[in-house]
């Protein structure tokens, strides 16, 4: 098919780009964008995201029951449920998942969404059976998961709907196969999965499932994905009408600043700067003061990124957490913390120099190797040198992976880095501080944060004494001024401007098909 | 006599490099008699080469023609478009090339590389241009032809390349063959069988041969005419009994009489001495006249024009003008004609 | 046919000279004789395309070496508000600036010296490494090339992007690992053509001459087989210097090129190729900038080349 | 020669082994995980997992693992694509790298010899320099930045082929001409330089007087003794064209290998990059003896050099 | 005087051997040649006597046989000192003028390689004086010297090939055709060039020539060489006076003469025989022959 005269096209099937190729079908191994995006449309879990990323029932009959101390909660699943392949899906199936996630035969990287259940720890040893996990089938349409420990409410919801059940029949038939390829699994999803023959493939399609339970509500009968790895060519694609949604970088943000058919959203990604904590400059509280008043969030992000994301204003992102109370964001509860002052960082900075006894420092600052985050590196390199007279800041950028063992090796002095959440819940924000957290790489310790998390988290608080220990906690984090937060990532798409119904959440990042729409 | 297949007239050639131009060949006129051979002997570096690539038009890049014209059937070669001349070589004009070692294309085989030329001039298939081909390398000598066909060159001697070029350069029958020093590279035995080859040619075909070599022996065997070069001119020509046995210019004298002979002994061995002038600012004279015993004072001054000795015999030399002191230059070379003469009248009677 | 006119002189002109008394005057003057260096130089004079490269190529060089001195602007100042100003519409940034508002001009005059500089190391590195091994491989042959030619095998298996991730953890960005990964990789091609190039030179007979007068390998290696594989040498600097600029590009890409926020042509293509479809000059710019200096190389190469093969010297 | 084909073929099974130890090691030098979710597991979910793939035994244990399962056939599996074996995806992603390759190398090398010759013939002129300039534009910016000029402009604006995409002859075209840039620039460089210097030989003289037109001359005799140092190149090229191709790939969409083994190396996929960098050096290999054997065709006389003479 | 300078011994050179393509082309030859003689090599062209003239040299590995050369056997020189000691001692003129010249080389360079590797002089001076010298010697102009091979007719790099050989002051010379591409008036010249070094530097030479008449002119012996063997062997005026190989008969018989009348009368004889595979028997002191 050639020429670009279907560049209006507003029917038929629908064409998309996926930056990546997806890895698996299997929910259990999926750690990367492009295998979830595969999964969102082709499996259902009990709650799911709706058309505007709110999460609602999906298989569930009705709201689950939980118990008093919040560590049980039942479902019911709705009546009729099928697999594409027409078996009924059933409690069996949620409880083959679960096991097969906490299995160790399964190596899975996924397995902190099913740390949370009961008995996780010694099945994932290989000390107690699968069958210890905390999760049972309650007959053939109920299902009962049993947590560990009480967990805010939100953040169990978030995990149910990415939480996908598996079809156990077909699961005990592929072993570890299952979902290596389109063939190897079934679905119970708005989509089937076709024409996907594994790792390698860089094409195939998500046809209309006619077993799904709202099959009326889905709209397009076929979407067929283009793996399309190159930005340029996305755009190229896009423009000349062979695709209707793609996601596109900052560049193209840029350039395109008053496009209607682009379309930016923010994600629960936050990027930080880390100080050392071992190293003599960067432990020094006058220097963490300085750089923290250093730099100007908005313009980093309006100025050098323009691709749509928001200077951060404190240390968890916009959008995240909502006051339990009155639904108001976390962080414009909070208030404007992180803000330029060039006076106080100058008057930092000298005690800086008086406190080392040294006028000329160098320093280190790591980061990715991509694109944007090596501008975003020489824009704080230049904007450090151009403030602090005698400071002399290199940048190293490394592939990701190198730069996470680094992180993990603690070898840095400045750390550009991000954290991204799955969960609506401020604390996972603020718990990259605490001691001990895996992440926390600036290896300080901070007693105060310590307790106040510890406080919020240990299952007796209310939704809003939660919310204002968290709260106080956001504040300690900000005095310490153990890190720098910078800016909230956003994400950029295209869609067609014939195509409605595609929203992409914080949460929910990718795209979902079953609310697309060809404009009447 | 019928009109000649090749003239050349007042043919200059010169050469333009770094240090100045070198006239490597001035003013040379030659006659190609049909059906005849003409020997080009001389100096090495006095032209031979120069004056048949000229007529082959193949001369090097930084090579000019600065005067002359070279006449084959009516139409000047040196005017004639590329195209035209294609057609013309290796067909009607052949030429065996001076240097056996480096003239095949070292990665083909010689067998193509014969056949390529029949293909290129004749309508013939591939099967009959084979057989030709084994005809052909047979035919100069090549034992074993059947196999030697599929070998490369490298495979060779030197005499047995050289073979091979001159199978290339008959194979089309050509009306004109440039044999440039054919028989260097080649054994006596050879030789002869080239030189007969050669003969055959001659008289079959009525093939016009101008024939290179500085073995005046071979001269003496295969040609009728013979013109001598010296320093880009024709300083001598005549029929092969006018040049051998009355030479009129010193150089041709000097020539012969440096030629040794199985009779001789240590010590007969006459040379010319001295070198040959620099072609890049050449003598105003007779360019020989530094190395000859009997220049003149005019030799250094003025160049002589050719004088007539008889119809077929003419030499450019001061000596001959009527002014000019006798000189008698032959007297070895008569003694030698007398050796010979008795050694002919000794196979006259042999015959009998 | 003529005759000679002056007939008062006649008598004296027909008289013999004693040849002792002329050989000494003999042919006149002697004509010039000019050495290698002053026939390859006039050689070259007369390519118009190899001396338009060769002067456009000292412009870059001396362009690049006042840059040392002077710029319009430091290259690595950022002025945010200023960025992506197209060229020609600022007067104090003619060429544009990118997307740090960064000036363009001074950045390619920056990543022009840089590149520059490695491209000439890594002419050095082919010249040092490739050319001798090559040499060796080719002219000693048999078992000795055997065994450096399954060397060379062995190190161009090995993945480049292996090499360079090791490279990655072992140095810091700058120079020493983009010299490093230079020399690690760019000679084997060099090697591999010199060793062709060699093995056809050594059935030549001026090779068994060299060694019937006593030559040593070694001697014979460097005074005949080198100045003979001197086409073929020319001819791989030209592809070297690209490479070399573009392995730095990558290099840059991984994070262990040249130092941020520092350019090179290399890094200038990447940020160029970016924002090819909303900024094309600043994709545009080094391109041209590299194009024109690859093209001068390579005419210059080429003039070179025939300028010191003695074969062809002489024509035109 | 066959005795000679065997005993290379033996060197190359050595050259294999000690490829692929080195890379072994050389791969566990560089640090960090192949898992990809570090940052998110716990540490004894990470161990647990390392302990499923055997990552926690000491290096040369894996060593030996692994070349047993070489040995057997077994390259293992993906840690990347879990569930995938190493030989299916190199098996479904080789065949678009070579095609294209091949594509490009057999266009490049067409192209570079037609103006290498021009450039021979019209050494001097301005012929040659422009065939030398349009020979050089090709490799005077890298080949990504061609691919995306070629998609932008003739793809993009022009419409004359796909933008992106994979399906039949025409979607190749574009990353055919992509990739042939720097198989044609080099090509043409050297034909050119030993041209130059065979049209000067007696042999080409005697060729023009067997009274063959210019191109008979310049294909049947100079063309073969000139192409010896190209040939050097093409083996390697060829290598480089088939795994280098990445970003053009990605650029085309072109499901190749290239772009695999950049990911592989970015996620320390410790198995798929063992497995490219053996089939690599098993390309390089073979197309090495392959072009040993060619020179031997090409010019006879190399091969005679073997022994005796020297 | 009958001091044997180089004595070969059962010589056998094959090419390409064990191939389908094995070339016999030294099969089984032996001979010596004294110091200070002219010792003429003649034969069909490919008859080997390139061949025998590189092994004696050591420039080919011959297959088997020994090389004695002043009492050692050069087959077996591997050192390097005494391979250049060997090689100083040496000398050959090639037979092909155009492939034995560096093209990249000036004659002057060419002809001072051998001096500089034999470190005879250091100063630049005295190189060039002694290569202006050499080359006068030949025959050529010395204002030359700075020009490339490419920039000669073939029998002027014929002769900058002898100035080369000659240039290093050797005692034994290979010279192999080297008159071929020459006129004749200079092969007069270096015929007499070569006899007055022979006389003043008591030079041995190898001159492998087919042109017989110069060869008998110059030679002490000769030896015929037909296919890969020595077919006779004896002093010049015996093999040419009384030749008794009927393949020497031929080839002497073949020799053209100097007189077109007696070129025309003259008769020849043609051998095309295999020889028969017969050791070299002496039929009169110092004449040996291959006949059964
Ligand atoms: N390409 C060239 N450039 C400059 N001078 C040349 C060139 N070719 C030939 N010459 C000069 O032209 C003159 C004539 O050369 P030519 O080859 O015709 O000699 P020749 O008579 O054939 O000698 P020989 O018998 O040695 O082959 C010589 O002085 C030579 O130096
Ligand atoms: N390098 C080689 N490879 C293969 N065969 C060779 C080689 N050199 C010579 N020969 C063969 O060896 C035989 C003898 O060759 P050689 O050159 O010694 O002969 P020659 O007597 O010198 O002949 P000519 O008088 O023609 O020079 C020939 O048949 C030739 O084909
Ligand atoms: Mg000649
Ligand atoms: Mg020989």
């Amino acid at each position: 098919a050639c020429g670009n005269n279907d560049k209006n096209k507003a029917s038929g099937d629908l064409n998309v780009t996926l930056k990546a190729n997806p890895v698996t079908l299997d929910p259990a191994k999926t750690i990367e964008t492009p295998s979830s995006s595969m999964q969102t449309q082709s499996f259902e879990g009990l709650l799911k995201y709706d058309k505007n990323n709110k999460v609602v029932l999906g298989e569930a009959a009705s709201q689950p029951k939980v118990t008093n101390d919040g560590k049980t909660w039942t479902f019911t699943l709705k009546k009729g449920l099928k697999w594409s392949n027409g078996d009924p899906v059933t409690a069996q199936d949620y409880v083959a998942s679960m096991r097969h996630w906490a299995d160790p035969k399964t190596k899975s990287q996924a397995a902190d969404r099913v740390a949370d259940l009961e008995n996780y720890e010694q099945v994932s040893k290989g000390q107690a059976p699968t069958s210890a996990l905390g999760v049972k089938a309650l007959g053939k349409d109920k299902v009962q998961f049993t947590f560990s420990k009480k967990l805010p409410t939100v953040n169990v919801r978030n995990n149910f709907a990415s939480l996908k059940p598996v079809n156990h029949r077909v699961l005990s038939k592929e072993g570890s196969k299952y979902g290596s390829t389109s063939d190897k699994a079934v679905y119970n999803g708005p989509y089937k999965v076709v024409n996907w023959t594994g790792g390698s493939d860089d094409n195939w399609s998500y046809v209309k499932n006619n077993q799904y339970y709202g099959k009326k509500n889905v709209h397009m009968n076929k979407v067929n994905v283009q793996v399309t790895k190159d930005n340029n060519t996305a755009q190229n694609l896009f423009k000349s009408g062979k695709v209707q949604e793609t996601s596109v970088t900052a560049d193209y943000v840029k350039g395109n600043k008053n496009n209607k058919e682009l379309h930016t959203s923010l994600m629960a990604t936050q990027y930080y700067l880390y100080f050392n904590g071992k190293n003599d400059l960067t432990k020094n509280e006058n220097f963490r003061q300085a750089v923290n008043y250093a730099f100007d969030n908005n313009q980093l992000a309006k100025k050098v990124l323009q691709d749509g994301s928001v200077g951060a204003t404190g240390w968890v992102p916009k959008g995240d957490m909502k006051n339990p109370k009155n639904g108001q964001d976390f962080a414009e509860e909070a208030g404007h913390l992180q803000k330029q002052n060039k006076k106080k960082a100058q008057d930092y900075w000298k005690a800086t120099q008086k406190d080392l006894g040294k006028k000329n420092m160098t320093l280190n600052l790591l980061a990715d190797n991509t694109d944007d985050q090596k501008q975003v590196a020489e824009y704080l390199q230049s904007t450090l040198q151009k403030q602090f007279k005698g400071l002399k800041v290199e940048v190293t950028t490394l592939p990701h992976a190198q730069h996470v063992s680094r992180d993990f090796a603690g070898k840095f002095e400045l750390n550009l880095t991000d954290w991204n959440s799955d969960v609506p819940d401020a604390s996972d924000f603020l718990s990259l501080l605490k001691t001990g957290n895996k992440v926390n790489f600036t290896n300080n310790t901070d007693q105060k944060l310590d307790d106040l998390l510890n406080q919020a988290n240990d299952g007796t608080k209310s939704a809003s004494e939660r919310y204002k220990l968290l709260q106080e906690a956001n504040k300690q984090v900000h005095t310490n001024a153990d890190g720098v937060p910078l800016y909230t990532a956003a994400q950029a798409h295209l869609v067609s401007k014939h195509v409605t119904g595609l929203n992409y959440g914080p949460f929910n990042t990718v795209a979902q098909y079953q609310y697309a729409q060809w404009k009447k | 006599m019928a009109e000649d297949v090749l003239t050349i007239k007042n043919l200059s050639v010169d050469f333009k490099t770094l240090e100045g131009t070198v006239h490597a060949i001035r003013n040379v006129t030659l006659k190609l008699h049909p059906g005849e051979v003409l020997a080009l002997v001389g100096e090495s570096g006095s032209g031979k080469s120069v004056t048949t690539k000229t007529v082959m038009q193949l001369l090097p890049k930084n090579a000019e023609v600065v005067s002359g014209s070279v006449e084959y059937e009516g139409r000047d070669l040196l005017k004639l478009p590329e195209k035209e001349l294609q057609k013309l070589r290796g067909n009607d004009l052949a030429e065996i090339f001076q240097d056996p070692m480096t003239a095949l294309d070292p990665t083909m085989r010689v067998g193509k590389q014969i056949m390529e030329h029949l293909l290129q001039h004749q309508d013939i298939n591939k099967e009959d241009a084979k057989k030709k081909a084994l005809a052909i390398m047979e035919k100069v000598g090549i034992v074993n032809a059947k196999e030697r066909f599929k070998n490369f060159p490298y495979q060779f001697s030197g005499g047995m390349r050289q073979r091979i070029v001159i199978a290339m350069a008959l194979i089309c029958n050509p009306k004109i063959l440039i044999a440039d020093e054919p028989t260097t590279a080649l054994d006596v035995t050879i030789q002869s069988q080239i030189l007969k080859l050669i003969k055959q040619l001659k008289d079959e075909l009525g093939t016009a041969v101008i024939f290179i070599t500085h073995d005046l022996g071979v001269v003496a065997g295969v040609a009728d005419r013979v013109a001598v070069m010296y320093a880009g001119r024709i300083l001598e020509f005549g029929s092969v009994n006018d040049i051998f046995y009355y030479p009129q210019h010193p150089y041709t004298v000097g020539l012969l009489k440096s030629t040794p002979t199985m009779e001789m002994d240590g010590g007969d061995l006459e040379s010319i001495p001295g070198t040959p002038p620099n072609l890049i600012n050449p003598p105003a004279g007779d360019p020989f006249a530094y190395r000859n015993r009997y220049a003149l004072k005019i030799d250094f001054k003025k160049l002589p024009p050719f004088f007539k000795v008889s119809d077929t015999h003419y030499a450019a030399t001061w000596l001959l003008d009527k002014q000019a002191p006798k000189v008698h230059l032959t007297d070895k070379l008569d003694q030698r004609r007398q050796h010979y003469a008795k050694l002919v009248e000794k196979e006259a009677h042999q015959d009998d | 046919m003529e005759t000679p006119k002056k007939s008062t002189s006649k008598n004296e002109e027909f008289q013999f000279v004693n040849l002792d008394e002329v050989t000494a005057a003999q042919s006149g003057v002697a004509p010039k004789s000019l050495s290698f260096h002053e026939k390859a130089w006039h050689q070259l004079k007369h390519n118009h395309a190899a001396m338009v490269s060769l002067i456009f190529l000292l412009f870059i060089a001396v362009v690049s070496v006042a840059s040392l001195f002077w710029m319009p602007h430091d290259p690595n100042a950022q002025n945010v508000s200023l960025s992506n100003l197209k060229p020609f519409t600022n007067g104090s940034y003619p060429l544009g600036t990118d997307g740090l508002g960064r000036d363009m001009l001074s950045r390619l005059l920056y990543g022009t010296r840089i590149s520059l500089m490695i491209a000439l190391f890594a002419t050095l590195v082919d010249i040092l490494i490739g050319v001798p091994y090559g040499l060796v491989s080719g002219w000693c042959g048999d078992r000795v090339d055997n065994i450096l030619q399954r060397i060379i095998e062995i190190v161009s298996s090995i993945p480049e992007l292996v090499l360079i991730m090791l490279l990655l953890i072992i140095l810091k960005p700058g120079m020493v690992s983009i010299i490093l990964a230079i020399a690690l990789s760019s000679w084997v091609l060099m090697a591999r053509l010199v060793r062709a190039s060699a093995m056809q030179i050594k059935s030549a007979d001026f090779v068994l001459a060299a060694q019937a007068m006593g030559e040593s390998p070694m001697q014979i290696a460097f005074r005949h087989i080198l100045p003979n594989t001197m086409g073929v040498i020319i001819t791989r600097t030209m592809f070297t210097i690209p490479a070399a600029i573009f392995l730095e590009a990558l290099l840059s890409f991984i994070g262990i090129g040249v130092k941020a926020p520092n350019a090179s042509l290399g890094t200038l293509l990447n940020t160029g190729e970016k924002g090819f479809q909303f900024y094309q000059y600043q994709l545009w710019e080094p391109v041209l900038v590299l194009s024109l200096m690859m093209i001068a190389f390579n005419l210059l190469g080429d003039g070179l080349r025939d300028a010191f093969d003695p074969n062809t010297r002489g024509e035109k | 020669m066959r005795k000679y084909i065997i005993k290379r073929l033996l060197m190359m099974v050595l050259t294999l082994f000690i490829v692929a130890t080195l890379t072994f090691f050389l791969m566990k030098m560089i640090p960090g995980s192949p898992l990809g979710n570090t940052m998110k597991l716990s540490k004894a979910q990470q161990l647990a997992v390392e302990k499923q793939y055997g990552l926690n035994k000491p290096v040369w244990q894996q060593y030996l693992s692994y070349m047993t399962g070489v040995l057997h056939g077994n390259f293992g599996m993906s840690y990347q694509y879990n569930s995938t074996t190493v030989a299916s995806l190199i098996g479904h992603r080789v065949g678009p790298s070579i095609l294209i390759s091949f594509q490009a190398l057999v266009l490049g090398v067409i192209v570079g010899i037609l103006l290498g010759c021009v450039g021979a013939l019209k050494k001097g002129t301005w012929a040659d320099a422009t065939s030398s300039t349009l020979a050089v534009i090709g490799i005077s910016f890298p080949s990504f930045i061609l691919a995306i000029l070629l998609q932008y402009y003739l793809g993009f604006k022009l419409g004359w082929f796909p933008v992106a995409s994979w399906d039949g002859f025409p979607s190749t075209i574009l990353p055919t001409i992509a990739l042939s840039a720097v198989p044609m620039a080099q090509v043409s460089r050297f034909v050119r330089t030993e041209m130059v210097e065979v049209l000067n030989s007696d042999y080409i003289l005697l060729a023009k007087a067997k009274g063959l037109s210019v191109p008979q001359v310049v294909f049947h005799h100079a063309l073969k003794n000139s192409i010896i140092p190209a040939l050097t190149l093409i083996g390697p090229l060829a290598v480089t064209l088939i795994t280098g191709s990445m970003v053009v790939e990605n650029i085309f969409s072109v499901p190749g290998i290239g772009e695999l083994f950049i990911n592989s190396v970015l996620a320390n996929d410790y198995p798929v990059i063992m497995g490219l960098t053996m089939f690599y050096c098993l390309l390089l290999c073979g197309i090495l003896l392959l072009t040993d054997v060619v020179y031997g065709l090409v010019d006879p006389r190399i091969l005679s050099k073997e022994k005796g003479e020297h | 005087m009958t001091e044997n300078l180089v004595e070969v011994h059962h010589l056998k050179k094959y090419f390409h051997q064990g191939r389908p393509d094995e070339v016999h082309a030294i099969d089984d030859v032996s001979f010596n040649i004294q110091r200070g003689e002219v010792f003429g090599l003649v034969g069909e062209s490919g008859s080997g006597k390139t061949t025998t003239g590189r092994c004696i040299l050591n420039l080919y590995q011959p297959t088997s046989g020994d090389i004695i050369y002043d009492g050692e056997d050069v087959t077996k020189l591997k050192e390097h000192q005494k391979l250049k000691e060997f090689h100083q001692k040496t000398s050959m003129i090639f037979q092909d003028p155009y492939s034995s010249l560096d093209p990249r080389m000036s004659v002057r360079d060419i002809i001072a390689e051998g001096l500089k590797i034999h470190q005879k002089t250091t100063n630049r001076e005295e190189f060039d004086e002694k290569v202006a010298e050499t080359m006068k010697l030949v025959g050529l102009t010395p204002d030359l010297m700075n020009r490339y091979p490419y920039e000669f007719s073939g029998g002027q790099r014929q002769r900058i090939g002898i100035a080369r050989s000659l240039a290093v002051e050797p005692e034994f010379v290979v010279a192999d055709e080297p008159l071929s591409a020459l006129d004749v008036s200079i092969q007069a010249q270096i015929v007499q060039l070569m006899e007055h070094l022979k006389e003043v530097r008591n030079l041995t030479y190898l001159f492998i020539a087919h042109d017989i008449s110069m060869v008998k002119y110059i030679s002490d012996r000769i030896g015929v060489m037909y296919h890969g063997k020595l077919l006779e062997l004896g002093t010049a005026d015996e093999i040419v006076n009384h030749p008794l190989h009927p393949y020497t008969q031929s080839l002497l018989s073949a020799v053209p003469v100097p007189d077109p009348t007696y070129e025309r009368v003259r008769k020849q004889f043609t051998y095309d025989e295999e020889p028969a595979n017969v050791p070299l028997r002496e039929v009169k002191p110092g004449h040996y022959v291959a006949l059964a």
